[in-house]
Order: C-alpha cells, then structure tokens, then sequence
C-alpha cells in the first residue's frame, strides 16, 4: 500500500498565475473607471491601458457542463480568463473595445445575462437551503431563481438610485449577511422536542448554553434526561437546532419567511447599518414563493421612485423617514417592528424629528 | 449689641469679578441689621464659608410641610446647629410662577415684602425645575408665609413622590416659532394635578415639561417625563421672495453651506434661480431653516404638539431622552386642549398602577417595552415612534397576521376619514 | 384661636396678568426676530407692532435687594414689567425703540451685564450645592460664579457659532441637564459607611435596591443590622447617599470634578445628544475652581476657533471628530472615556470612518 | 438499464424565466447517463423535490474528513438514504480559490476534471465564506479527490472552530480605490493560520476579510471577527481641473446635490469658481466624493488599513459589526505587512486563552470590554475606536491621573519622532 498522503498545506493559492495579463501588468496603478453601458466596465491605469469588464449572472449552484460553457466563453471570446466576485458573478476582461459587443451577445445567447454593474439590483448573495444544509426551513437556490427572474430587468439595466445588494438566509442563522434587502426564514413557533433523542445526540449543557434567552433547561422526560423550553421565553431562533436536532425548530407551517431593509455594509457617506425587518408571516412557498417575490418588488420599486441618486435603501429611508416608508410600500406596522432586543430603547425616536 | 459678621475670607473672593456675586447679596441680608434675617444670614454664611473650607455640606433633611399639603418644602437643618444656631433651619419653599415667568414689578415687590416678613430675604429666580425658590425659613414662619403667598394668587411647588413644577417655554407670549398655546396647555395639566403635586402618592417624581417647538427651549425632552413639544404637520411656508432677499444679501455659499447642507434630511436644494427647493417627504421639522431664515420661512398652518415620554437624568439606568408615544395631537380647539389632559390622566393613571417603588415613568418603559405602555395607555402604534424598526430576529412574530390586519383597518378607517 | 388655614389650590397662576400689554396684545401672532445688538431681541409681530427685549445675566440666588434693584429699573425704563428666562436671566420688554440704549446702559451700571441672546454663552443652568442642598459633593453658586467672571465677554459678545449651553451639577444626581459643556461632581471613591447609624437612619432594603450596580448588601456589623459595599463592583455614583446619609459618598479629597460636552435638548438639525465625558480627576477646588475653569476655557476656545456657524457642541464635534477634539483642548484620551455602562458596544466605531 | 429520473414537478417550474436555471444544471448532471455520478444526482432531485413537497429538510450531519485536517468537508448524510440510496452521502469540499477568484480556463476545467471523476459535478462558485463549494461526494471519493485538488496547488478551507476562508476584494488587480495589496495582505494572513484552520481548535470560528477601501466590497466590517479595510491618513487628492470639467459637465445643482450634500461630515463645499472647497478635518474618508467623481478625486498618497474586531452574524447575542482596534497601519514595506501578521497573532492568541467555547470574538469583547482587550493585545487606545466617549456617569475614575500622564507620554514621543 502507498504511504498516507500527506497533504500540502498550500493554503490560499497565489492568484498571479490565473489573473488576466493586463491586470497584472497594472496591478495597483489604476486610476478611473466608468460604465460604458450596464454590465460592462471599463478600467484605465497610469500606463494607459485599458481593460473592459464583462459581468453577467450564474446560478452559483453550477453544474460542470455550466463551468465548461463559461470557459469555452472565455476562451472564444477573453483572453482564457475569468473571475467570479464575491457575489457569484462571473467576470470577463478584455483589453480590446472591439471584443465587448461580442462578448456580451454570446453570454446572453449562452443564458447568462448581462448586467449586475453600478446602480443594478446584482446577485443575491445566497445559501445553502434544501440542497444542501442541515438546518434549513427553506431552500436557497430556489428562492434566488424565483426572485432573480422576477428582478431580472433591474439586473440587466442601471436604473436604481444606487447599488441593491440583496441577500437570503435558509435559517435564522443567517449565513447571508446583510442587505438593503434581505429574505430570510423566521420561524412562530418553539421547537418540538423528541425527547427520545435527547438523551443519545444531544450535549444538554451546550445546548442550554446556546439559547440567546435562556429559555431551555434540562429535564426529565418520561425519566429520560431530556430537555424542556419556557414557550413564553422562547423567541424561536433555532440556535438550538444545530446542536439538538430532536428539537425541531422547522415546521412546514410555522416556518415562515421576514423581510428585511437597509442593511449596508460600506462606510460610504453612512456608517454601516444592520437591516430591519419590514414584513413577516409569509408563507414559505415552493416552488416560487410568489408572496416573497411580490413585497420584495414592491420594495425595490418603491425605492425606485422615491430614492435619489447615490441614496442606498437605508439613506432613502433615513430621508423620508419609517412611516412613509410604510405608507409607499404598503405594508403593515406592527407591534412586532419594534425592537426588543438589548439596547432597543436606542431604537425608539429620542427626538421630535417627526414625519407626516 | 447686634451678632457678628463672620469672617468669609474664600466666599469674598467671589465678590470680585463682572458677574453678579451672591456672596455680596448674602451679605447684604447679613448685614441688614434692621431685618429680622440678619442673623440667619450671618450663620448662613458661616456654615457656607465651613463648607468652602472643609469641602463638606451641612444640611440634612427632614420633614416640614404645610397643613394640608404634603410637599412643596425643602426642610433643611443644620448638622452645624451648635455652632451656626440662627440659621440651624433653613427650609426653601418652592413657590410656582406665573406661566412664562412673567412679572409686574408690583408682584415681585410683594413677593419680597412676604419673604422678607417671615424668610431670609434670599430666593432663587428660579430653580432647575421652574419654581421660585425662597431660600431660607424657619420651621415656625413656614405655615403663615405660605398663607400670605398663597393669599396673593400663588401656591407652593411639587416635590417627592408627586407631580413637579412645570415649565414652559415663553412660546406664543413672543416667538414667532410657537406652535401652540404653551401657558395655556401646561396651566391645564399641571392645574389637573395639583392633588398628585401637593399630596405625592406616585411611585415616584413626575414631571411636565412644554416647548413650543422643535428647539425646545425648555428642555422638555430629556428633563421631564411628559414632554408636550410643538410641531406642524402639513408643509413648512415658504415665501421665496424673502429667501431671494437672503440669497441677495448673504450669498449662495452662506445658503449652501449654512441652511441646504445643514437640513437634516437634505430636504432643502438651491434652485439655480435662487429660489428654495423644498421636498416636503423628506422635511422632519427640525427648525433649522426656519431659524436661519425667519423672515422666510414659517411652520406650517395645521399646528399642534408632538408627546414625548420617559425624558429623565441618570439615576439608576443612565440618563434617558423622551422618546415620542404620540406623534402629532393637533391643539386648537377647547377639545383638543382636553384631549391632552386626558392622555396625560391616563398616562399618569399607568404611571401609578404599573410603576415601581422609586421608578420614574422611562425606567418603567425600560423595564416593560413601549407597545405594553402603548396598549395600556389605549395609544396606537406609529412609526415615527422608533427611529427605526427592529435589527434583532429574536421575537416570536406569531399573531403577525392579526396585527396587520388591525394596522389595515386603521389605515383604512384613517383613508375613509380623510 | 382662627380656623386652620385651607389652602387655595391655585396652582399655577395666569401669567397674563403679569405680562407686557405688548406681548399680550399680540399673543401668539409674532412673526420675526431679529437681533439688532447682542443681549437685545427685536421681534415683530403680524401687527406691525415691535417689542425689543433687552436680556442681563443675574446671579439666580437673588437677595431681596437685588431683586427690588431690577425692580427699580423695570419701572424706570421698562413699563414695569419683566420676565425671567430658564436660565434665571432677565428680560425687560420695551415698545419704543430709543427706550433700549438708557435700558442697557442702566443694567450695566447696575451691574448686570447684558447678553447672552443669540451665539453668545447664556448663564449656567445652576443648582444648589453647599448654600442649600443636603448631598453636595461641591458648591453650585461658586462655580458658576467663577465660570461666568471668566466667560463674561462670551456673555456679553455673539461670536460664538451658535449658543452655548452650560450646566453644572453639585453631586452625581445632576440636576443641572445636558450642557454642549457640563462641570458636574464625579465621585472616585465608594462610600465610607458609619455603621452606628445605618440601623437607625436607612431603611436597608429600599437603599439596596437604588443602587445601580448593585453593589449593596445587608450584612451584621459589630452585631447591627447594617449595609456592605462591594467595592470592586461599586461605580462611586452616590446613589445610596440620599437615601442613607451614613453611606458618606461625599470626600473633600476624592471627590473630584468632571467636564461633559455635547449634550443638546434640541432636535434641530441634529437629533437631542447626551453629553460625554472629556475630563475628569478635576480637583474640586474654590473658592474658584481654576482648574476646571480652565478647561472650559479651552473646550470653548477651541470651539469658538473651529466650529461653523450653527454648529452647536456636538454637532461640532461630530464633523471634526473625537480625536481632533482631543487635540484641539489638550485633553488626554483615557480607557475611562469608553463607556461601560449597558449597551456600550454602540458607544464604539463600528465603521471605517476614520479621522487623522 | 440506468436509474430512471425522477419526476420533479415542482423543481421543474424553476426551469423557467430568464435566470440561468440550477435545477436544470442539477438534470444535467443526473441525465449524464456516462458519467458517475448520473445515479446520485437523480436521488438528489428526487430528495430535493420531496424538500419542496414537505418543506422539510433531510440531511444531517456526521465526521468525514482527510488525513491529516479536523476540518474542511462538510459531512451530509441523508435521513431519506433508503429511497434516495445514491445521494445517502453528498459531502461538500471547501476548497480555497486563488485570492480574488482569478481563474484561467485552463484551471477551472482541471478542478472540473478531477470532480467529474470523485464527486457530484455540482459546485458552488463560491460560498459565502469564500470558497469552492464542491458539493456532492461520497465518504470514499474524499481523500483521493483532495490528493488531485491538493496536487494542483489547491488546500482545504476553514470549517468548525477554527480561522476560516477569507475573501479580498478585487482590489489593486482592477480597482483604483485600492488602498492596499489585499490580496498580499490575505495570503500573508490567512496562510500564517493553516494550522489553525485545517486543525480547529479555536473556541470558535475566526474569519478574516480583506476590502481595499471603505466600500468594503468584501462586505468585511459586519462579516468578520477581523476586518482589514483600506484608507489613508493624508488628504485626498482633488484635481481641480477634473472638477470643473465635472461641473461644467454636470451643472452646478449635480455638484451640489450629489457631492457636496451627501458628504458624511460637510467636508466640501463648492466655491463660486466652481472648484471643490475640501476640509481635511472633517473628512472621515468614507470614499462618496471619490466614487462620484473618480477622474477627478483619489485617497491620499500615505496609504494603509484600519482594522476591526468583532463583526458576526446574529447568534447569541444580536449582528455585530466589527469595531475599530487599530485606527490606522501603514502597509507599503514588507515590515509593514509583518507588523499586520504580527497583529493578527497576537488577536488570535488572545481569542484562544480568553474567549468562551462557542464564543465569538465580538461577543467576547461584549463581555469583557473594549479596553481589557487592547491592554491584553497590547494595543494603544485612540479616539478613533469610539464614535463618542462615555455619557454615563457609573465609572470609577480614581487612576484619572495615571491614565492621563500615559496619553501625554505617548503624544509627547509621538511629536517627538515625527
Ligand atoms: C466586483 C466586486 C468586488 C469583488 O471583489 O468581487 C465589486 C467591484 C466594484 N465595486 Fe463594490 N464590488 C463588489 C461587491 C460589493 C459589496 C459586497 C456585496 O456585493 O455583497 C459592497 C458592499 C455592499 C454593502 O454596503 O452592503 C460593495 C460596495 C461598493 C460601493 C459602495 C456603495 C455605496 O454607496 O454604499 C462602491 C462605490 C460605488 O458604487 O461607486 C463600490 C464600487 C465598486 C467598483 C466601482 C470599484 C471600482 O472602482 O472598480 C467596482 C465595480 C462595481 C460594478 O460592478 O459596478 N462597491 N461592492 C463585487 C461585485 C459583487 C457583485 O457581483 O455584485
Ligand atoms: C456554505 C455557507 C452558505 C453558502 O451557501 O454560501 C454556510 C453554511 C453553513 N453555515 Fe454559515 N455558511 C457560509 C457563510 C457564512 C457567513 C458569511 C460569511 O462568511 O461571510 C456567515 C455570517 C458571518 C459570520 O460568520 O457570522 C455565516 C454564519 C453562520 C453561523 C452564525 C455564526 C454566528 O456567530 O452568528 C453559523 C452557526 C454556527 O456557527 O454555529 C453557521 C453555520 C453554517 C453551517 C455549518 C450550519 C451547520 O451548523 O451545519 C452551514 C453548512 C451548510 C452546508 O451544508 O454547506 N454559519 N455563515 C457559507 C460558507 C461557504 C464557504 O465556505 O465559502
Ligand atoms: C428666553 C428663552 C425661552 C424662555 O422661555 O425663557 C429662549 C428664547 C429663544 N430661543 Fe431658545 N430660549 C431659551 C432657552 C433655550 C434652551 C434651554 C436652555 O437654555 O437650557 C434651549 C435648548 C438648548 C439645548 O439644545 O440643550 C434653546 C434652544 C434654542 C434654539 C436651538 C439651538 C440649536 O441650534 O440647537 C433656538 C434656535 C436658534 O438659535 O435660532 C432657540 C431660539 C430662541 C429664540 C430666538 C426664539 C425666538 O424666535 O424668539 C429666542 C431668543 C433667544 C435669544 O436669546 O437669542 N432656542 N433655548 C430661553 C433663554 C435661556 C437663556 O437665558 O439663555
Ligand atoms: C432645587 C433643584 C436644583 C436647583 O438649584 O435648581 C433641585 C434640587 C434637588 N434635587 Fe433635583 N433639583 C432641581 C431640578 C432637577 C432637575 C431639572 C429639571 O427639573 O428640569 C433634574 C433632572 C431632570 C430629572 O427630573 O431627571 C433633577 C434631578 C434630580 C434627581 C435625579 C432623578 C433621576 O431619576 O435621575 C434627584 C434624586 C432623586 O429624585 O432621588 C434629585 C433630587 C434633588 C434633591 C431633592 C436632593 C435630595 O434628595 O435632597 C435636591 C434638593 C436641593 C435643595 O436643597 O433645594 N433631583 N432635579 C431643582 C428644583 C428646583 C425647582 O423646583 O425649581
Ligand atoms: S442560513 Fe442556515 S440553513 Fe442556510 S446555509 Fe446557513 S446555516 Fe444552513
Ligand atoms: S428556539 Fe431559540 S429561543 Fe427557543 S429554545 Fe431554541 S435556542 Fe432558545
Ligand atoms: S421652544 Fe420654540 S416656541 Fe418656545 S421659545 Fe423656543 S423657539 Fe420659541
Ligand atoms: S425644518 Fe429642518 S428638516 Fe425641514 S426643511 Fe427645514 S432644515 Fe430641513
Ligand atoms: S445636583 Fe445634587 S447636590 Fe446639587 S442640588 Fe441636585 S441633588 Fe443637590
Ligand atoms: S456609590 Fe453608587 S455604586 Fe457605590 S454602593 Fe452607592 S449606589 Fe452603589
Ligand atoms: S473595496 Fe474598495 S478597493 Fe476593493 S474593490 Fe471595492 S472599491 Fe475597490
Ligand atoms: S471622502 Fe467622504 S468625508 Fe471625505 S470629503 Fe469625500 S465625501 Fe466627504
């Protein structure tokens, strides 16, 4: 038999080797950009060189053959070289004007659209779900499909006051970040504790640990060492979950998904701000999750509208203030908007800065 | 052979100096040999000039009052009686001024003439919480001052566990940014309260505060729990040709830089013809522009007053600002000045049943969350209550359906209204 | 002997009684302000009608004659009335322009410096300290009198960029609010208890239970029901003092001054600010207080050279920057200027924006 | 006769709309009849239809790994394995890209290669974290499928308590804010803690991100335990010419609306010669004038990073965002990105000796404070780490003069040496 293989820690790969030539050739020296139309960037260096970017939309879930039509793409058409963002975009530099027009058809002609640059509703940064995880209350991929073909216009063009960064999150772990629109899972009601299973898979005090509400608490059940949660303290996280899988937090039912607005993560005129929730409660349905779909559309054309140029969701509604916010969207404000979490008397307004 | 004046030698070096000295005033009554106080007062500035040296108080408290009432007295006594006997008590009555604070010389005069009768000729024009302050009373002048104050049209102050002394703001009297009838409202609440104010039976001290606007020259909204500030609630007025006028006068950088660029909520642009841009969406009636260009531009026409609770100082929780229950109460009508008492009955009907021991009405919101106070009080939710929705996923949002659905119908009664 | 007194409820009495005819005539009808000289108000009503308010800074702890004196020049040069501002300044009203000059120049022959309208610093909101209270830590009468000699041209002067407003507070209950500048008592070591006499003066629950830290235990000393101080957890806040006066909080060595800065009731332009710690361990020195005069000195100096018109304090502050500010007073920056109490963590930079 | 494919009603209507379609990738792959993995990806649509059907979730998790790490593979076996036996183990490799996701073709179809040949066919470019998700293989197919990956010169990602993968943005390769070498600065770092992440024995997870200025397209600040984000400590660069060509271009009201108006500090204003007015004090560097006239203003010459502790997602204790430790490090000489290594070990020491189990580094500072962490780390407090100092009184400050005697020292050497 072989010796073990012992592995190469190798670590993070040099990135030299698989960048485009005229990036490396100007590697640190560039000097301006612009946007010659939705999807396409343009770069010039000190040197005077220039290198247009090509970007258009994956399903980031790709199958090889997917991977292998890109790179053939690459091939054809830019140079041999690619790059994803951190959105699961894909990126073609080319350092010839002549070679974008093409570039963009065949993308488009391969269904990848185009777009997703500047002041665009871009991928959604997007989890695991169903397909793959093993705490979900809903799927990923399937939430992204069905929003991003009912965005797809905002994705192609660049007609929204500022950049719309959107992302999902398949438990109330939330593995994607923040957004200035977020379609995440919430579920309404405690978990259901198979006390059989207790015993043999779960690490009570690890368990008890975890809950943010100290609501869980160890306990004898049918005079198996089990666990017990104080419904009235329970605040339905699922954090719970991972570590105990006999307390099922999701429900077909009561897992329902939140909406949420105004998370930005740039310094950029703003501080950072978490996102906050604007709608709950709605059904968390397969295959389209048309309820989702439908508020999420109203938001991004309620922004649309109202928002100036340069105004992230958080910055617009900073301006025009919660209540219209409310009001222009059309959804409900309820007793479950205001904060109660640590601190949240930091959320209520301190002032008489009012709206009308 | 008259008492002799104590010798002061750090007090008398805050005689020097351009601005009025107490120390010449304390010796001034000291020094009043035909006044009944001269005595008192010289003991007083000994003990105070023990102080300055030791860096120690003297007083402490205890219990004095007049009948009927169970506060309104500051009782003070000397832990320095033995050696400073005519001023080993030293009450303050806290005596409530005319709304505004407002005063004939007449009225002073009289003021004076009482206090010099039975008092120690010093009074504090006015303490922090708006009460003239008479500094200085035997347990024994106490009862027959009070009664000739109280003859005159005045009466005594809150202090403990009651309602307090109010202040307003000098609003209508003479500012132009006033946006209600600011002695008359607060005339109104506090005269509702005076059995809470002169028999506290609250958890603890409540307070009324009442700015005329935004500016809020009263500092209702971090230094009272009941905080009745004034706003508008259509569009602010703008007359363009006086803001031309400015423009004319100061400059395009002066309105860029001193009035567009300070809006809170770049609701002000700069036409290119000098004209004042106003996008009344994004317009949180801060004043600003209204300050810097009074002569251009006024509140709105549909005024009234925005209620703030829970403004308070540190103790306990750290200090709190006000933060807004009611949004906007339009104050015109005799029925809508009622409409205030009443929400302020029954936020101090919450306030009695639901508050702790020596809890003030922020800490208890603290403790038990706006919307149960709202529920409690029989207010309805707004938006502008927060600054902003939550961050925090950690709620059980079952029920979300059945609030919506209360919010629809409001919205919808509120549509068919209009 | 007489009945017993009953007293008459009156509450709060009418001010119209009390007011200028001209202010009552035209209630709530004022149309505009100006300011034609600092300490001089001139506002005009729909009427047409005028009415010049001429402002003089008082010492607030007024004797009798004092206040017979403002008397005096009420009925000689101000139709006999006045009012007095939240600030204990004082204000005549007069209808006739040639009445203002005589008026300014009595009130300053008399000793009363007129000012304090407008960008100019407006006395200091005062409490009672050594004259009256029972719990002071320092003297209020005395700071504010040496405050005031030292600031008397910013009194007198409307260079300011926008108004100043001080506050000063005798013990660490405040009573003085927020100020853009604050001297308060800061108390530095936990109290020094008399056992002899907890057992007779303090109710030893309700004590326990004021305490915000609760730093506060019952315990037997010397055989008597007394109090214990947890001295590690105890913040020196004097909160048990009032309520027990054997918990001495009060020390003429360690009872030190704090300067604040910042804090603004308005909602104008920006929402209401608390203010914030800049120094402390500030020796609690009269009859002058020179060293906490100086550092108002120098926060005033320093804002008057680097603030833009309107800014108040903290608004200020918020463009330049907290370390600048730092800079700019000379000020040392310590681990006690970041906060500790609940919810700090949003006390922090939570941004990349970065001042240098 | 090969395995029939399964009816996936609900899948199917995904196929549709113009959003490239993962279920029809997911058909791909399971109708490749000549491939190995056909069979597997059949059951997996079969599981993943039943998911959309019950809105339920079958996998679970289990140990798999490769000789040698603790972490890396993320183990997922089925609970539908008896009707879905081929997809019963559908393990994801994390696999590490290139810093900044560059790729040639040539790479990206090797890596789909040797997938094709152990795993699913299905990967994920990229997680969230970062990395290639190969996501589909069978216990058995690991170790030899990592030998390939790891024989081309690709290594393990982070998983369980350990430092994880790490992004940087595009950065110097293409973007003129670049403040920094992310990409250097990443490698250097992430590449230092290998042990740490193929081994987890953190007290929980420790994630790195890398943004080239305060864009922060890494999404650094909220998404790591330590963001590295570029700045500068100079002024910016403004070239004037560039701006009136912007005016001029633009007109007046752009300039005045879009720049000036939304700078986070007024630091700008537009002067009557239509160049920009800059103020240097007042700019925090937040990069809006920048990225709106990027011909015309850049960040300054003295170039280097802010760093911040602390960010994470919701557990436990509510999202936090990252908080500043370290206002400003130059990073140009190779001493420089030494001393940003030299940081990041001693953070990460103090997480292992101080944090709780399953605790993150921003909940250990919640717990412990700000300044306990800095004296640990040996950092030096600066004002830049708050956005305001302390408004509550509850602080003993006996120490006073200490404290304030080492700020002096400190700004006395400081003006020394420059
Ligand atoms: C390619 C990418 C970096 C990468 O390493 O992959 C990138 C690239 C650029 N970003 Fe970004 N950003 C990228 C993710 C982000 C993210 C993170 C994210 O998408 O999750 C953010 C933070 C979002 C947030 O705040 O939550 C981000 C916030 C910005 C901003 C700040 C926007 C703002 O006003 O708040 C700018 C500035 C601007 O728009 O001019 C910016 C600007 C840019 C510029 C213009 C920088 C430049 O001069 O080259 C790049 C072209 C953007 C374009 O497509 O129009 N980029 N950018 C990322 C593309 C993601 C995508 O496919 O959509
Ligand atoms: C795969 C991925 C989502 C994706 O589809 O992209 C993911 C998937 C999981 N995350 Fe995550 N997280 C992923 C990025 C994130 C991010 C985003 C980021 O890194 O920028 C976050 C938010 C930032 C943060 O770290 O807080 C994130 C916050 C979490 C948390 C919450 C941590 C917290 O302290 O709040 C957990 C739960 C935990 O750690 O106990 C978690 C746990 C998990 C687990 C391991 C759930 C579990 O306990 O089994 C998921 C494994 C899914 C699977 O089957 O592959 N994941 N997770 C991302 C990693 C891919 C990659 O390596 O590139
Ligand atoms: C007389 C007085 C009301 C009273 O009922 O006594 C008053 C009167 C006026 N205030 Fe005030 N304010 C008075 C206390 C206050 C206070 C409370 C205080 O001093 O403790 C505040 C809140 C301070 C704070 O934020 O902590 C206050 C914040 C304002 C503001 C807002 C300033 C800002 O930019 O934040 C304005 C607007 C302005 O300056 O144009 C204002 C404006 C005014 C105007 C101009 C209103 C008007 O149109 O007549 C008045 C003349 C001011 C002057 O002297 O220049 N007044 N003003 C108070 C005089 C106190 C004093 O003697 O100094
Ligand atoms: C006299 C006065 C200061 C002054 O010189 O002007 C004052 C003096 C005292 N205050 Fe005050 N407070 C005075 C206005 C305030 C204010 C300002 C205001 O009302 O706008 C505040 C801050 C706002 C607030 O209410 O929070 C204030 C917050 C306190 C507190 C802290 C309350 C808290 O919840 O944080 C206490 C302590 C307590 O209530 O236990 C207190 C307690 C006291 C006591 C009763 C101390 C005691 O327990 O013996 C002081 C009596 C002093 C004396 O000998 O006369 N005083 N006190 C003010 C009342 C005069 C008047 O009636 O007009
Ligand atoms: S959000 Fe939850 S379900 Fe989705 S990938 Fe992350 S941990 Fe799994
Ligand atoms: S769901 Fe969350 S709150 Fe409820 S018991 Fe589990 S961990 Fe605790
Ligand atoms: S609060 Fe408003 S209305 Fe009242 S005096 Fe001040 S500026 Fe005038
Ligand atoms: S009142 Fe305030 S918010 Fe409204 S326009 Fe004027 S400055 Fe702007
Ligand atoms: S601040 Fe303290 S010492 Fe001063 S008056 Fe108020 S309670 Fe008394
Ligand atoms: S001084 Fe304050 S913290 Fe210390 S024991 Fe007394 S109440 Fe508690
Ligand atoms: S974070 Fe800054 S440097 Fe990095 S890609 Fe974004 S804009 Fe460019
Ligand atoms: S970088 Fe930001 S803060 Fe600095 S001048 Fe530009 S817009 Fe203003």
């Amino acid at each position: 038999m072989a010796e073990p293989h012992i592995p190469i820690e190798s670590g993070v790969p040099d990135p030299f080797p698989y960048m485009h030539p005229v990036l490396k050739r100007n590697y640190g020296t560039w000097r301006w950009h612009d946007r010659p139309r939705p999807g396409v960037l343009r770069h010039v260096a000190a040197s005077g060189e220039a290198v247009w970017t090509v970007k258009a939309g994956t399903q980031r879930q790709l199958d090889v053959f997917t991977v292998r039509l890109l790179c053939a793409i690459g091939d054809e058409c830019a140079d041999g070289f690619m790059r994803f963002t951190t959105r699961s975009n894909i990126e073609f530099m080319v350092t010839d004007e002549a070679k974008v027009a093409p570039l963009v058809a065949r993308l488009e002609a391969d269904g990848f659209p185009v777009g997703g640059t500047g002041n665009s509703v871009s991928m959604i940064s997007h989890t695991q779900g169903w397909l793959h995880c093993d705490i979900p209350g809903t799927d990923a991929s399937g939430v992204v499909k069905a929003l991003m073909d009912a965005m797809i216009h905002e994705f192609r063009h660049e007609e929204m006051p500022n950049k719309v960064k959107i992302t999902t999150s398949c438990c109330q772990i939330n593995c994607g970040g923040q957004g200035d629109i977020a379609v995440n899972v919430q579920h309404t009601k405690p978990p259901v504790i198979n006390h059989d299973l207790v015993a043999q898979m779960c690490e009570r005090p690890a368990v008890v640990a975890r809950c943010p509400v100290a609501a869980i608490r160890p306990a004898m059940v049918n005079g198996k060492p089990s666990l017990e949660v104080d419904e009235k303290k329970c605040v339905c996280c699922g954090a719970c979950y991972p570590p105990c899988p006999p307390m099922q937090i999701n429900d077909p039912e009561h897992s329902k998904l939140a909406i949420w607005v105004g998370g930005k993560h740039s310094s950029t005129r703003t501080k950072p701000t978490f996102h906050k929730l604007v709608a709950a409660g709605i059904p968390n349905n397969p295959p389209r999750w048309p309820e989702a779909t439908d508020i999420v559309m109203k938001i991004l054309h309620a922004y649309k509208a109202g928002a100036r140029p340069w105004e992230r969701m958080s910055e617009w509604i900073d301006r025009i203030g919660w209540p219209r916010f409310f009001e222009v969207t059309d959804l409900p404000f309820t007793k479950f908007h205001i904060e109660t979490w640590r601190g949240s008397r930091a959320s209520l307004n301190a002032s008489a800065q009012l709206r009308f | 052979m008259s008492k002799e004046m104590p010798a002061t030698p750090m007090l008398d070096e805050l005689e020097s100096g351009p601005w009025p000295s107490f120390v010449s005033g304390l010796k001034r009554l000291a020094a009043a040999e035909d006044k009944p106080y001269a005595p008192m007062m010289k003991d007083l500035l000994g003990q105070l000039e023990r102080s300055y040296e030791t860096r120690k108080g003297y007083w402490k408290g205890g219990t004095v009052g007049v009948r009927g009432y169970g506060a309104g007295v500051i009782p003070r006594f000397s832990e320095l009686a033995g050696e400073f006997p005519d001023s080993a008590e030293f009450h303050t009555l806290r005596i409530m001024p005319p709304a505004g604070m407002h005063y004939t010389t007449d009225i002073l005069r009289q003021l004076c003439d009482i206090w010099e009768k039975y008092g120690s000729g010093l009074v504090a024009l006015h303490g922090q919480s708006g009460d003239i302050m008479f500094q200085g009373i035997r347990t024994a002048n106490v009862q027959p001052c009070f009664e000739e104050f109280n003859a005159l049209g005045f009466d005594l102050g809150g202090a403990g566990a009651g309602v307090r002394t109010s202040i307003s703001c000098v609003g209508a009297a003479r500012c132009e940014q006033s946006c209600f009838d600011e002695a008359r409202a607060m005339r109104m609440v506090v005269n509702a309260f005076l059995d809470e104010m002169h028999r506290p039976s609250l958890p603890y001290k409540f307070k009324f505060k009442f700015s005329g606007c935004a500016n809020d020259c009263a500092n209702a909204i971090q230094r009272s729990d009941f905080a009745v500030i004034g706003t508008w609630r259509d569009d602010l007025r703008i007359d363009q040709d006086e803001v031309k006028t400015y423009v004319a006068k100061n400059g395009r950088k002066w309105m860029i830089d001193q009035v567009i660029a300070m809006c809170s909520t770049r609701a002000l642009s700069l036409n290119d013809d000098d004209t004042l841009a106003f996008d009344g969406e994004s317009c949180v009636r801060c004043m600003h522009c209204i300050n810097a260009m009074t002569k251009a531009i006024k509140p709105g026409d549909e005024r009234g007053v925005t209620i703030l609770l829970g403004g308070k100082r540190t103790l306990k929780i750290g200090d709190q600002m006000g933060t807004v229950i009611v949004p906007f109460l339009r104050l015109e009508t005799d029925e809508d000045y009622e409409k205030l008492l009443d929400l302020a009955r029954r936020v101090v009907d919450f306030f009695v049943e639901n508050a702790l021991e020596h809890e003030r009405i922020g800490e208890s919101i603290e403790r038990i969350g706006l919307v149960n106070l709202l529920e409690a009080v029989g207010l309805e939710l707004d938006p502008n209550m927060v600054s902003h929705p939550r961050t925090n996923s950690y709620v059980r949002t079952d029920g979300w359906a059945e609030e919506a659905a209360k919010w629809r119908a409001r919205k919808g009664s509120a549509e068919a209204a209009d």
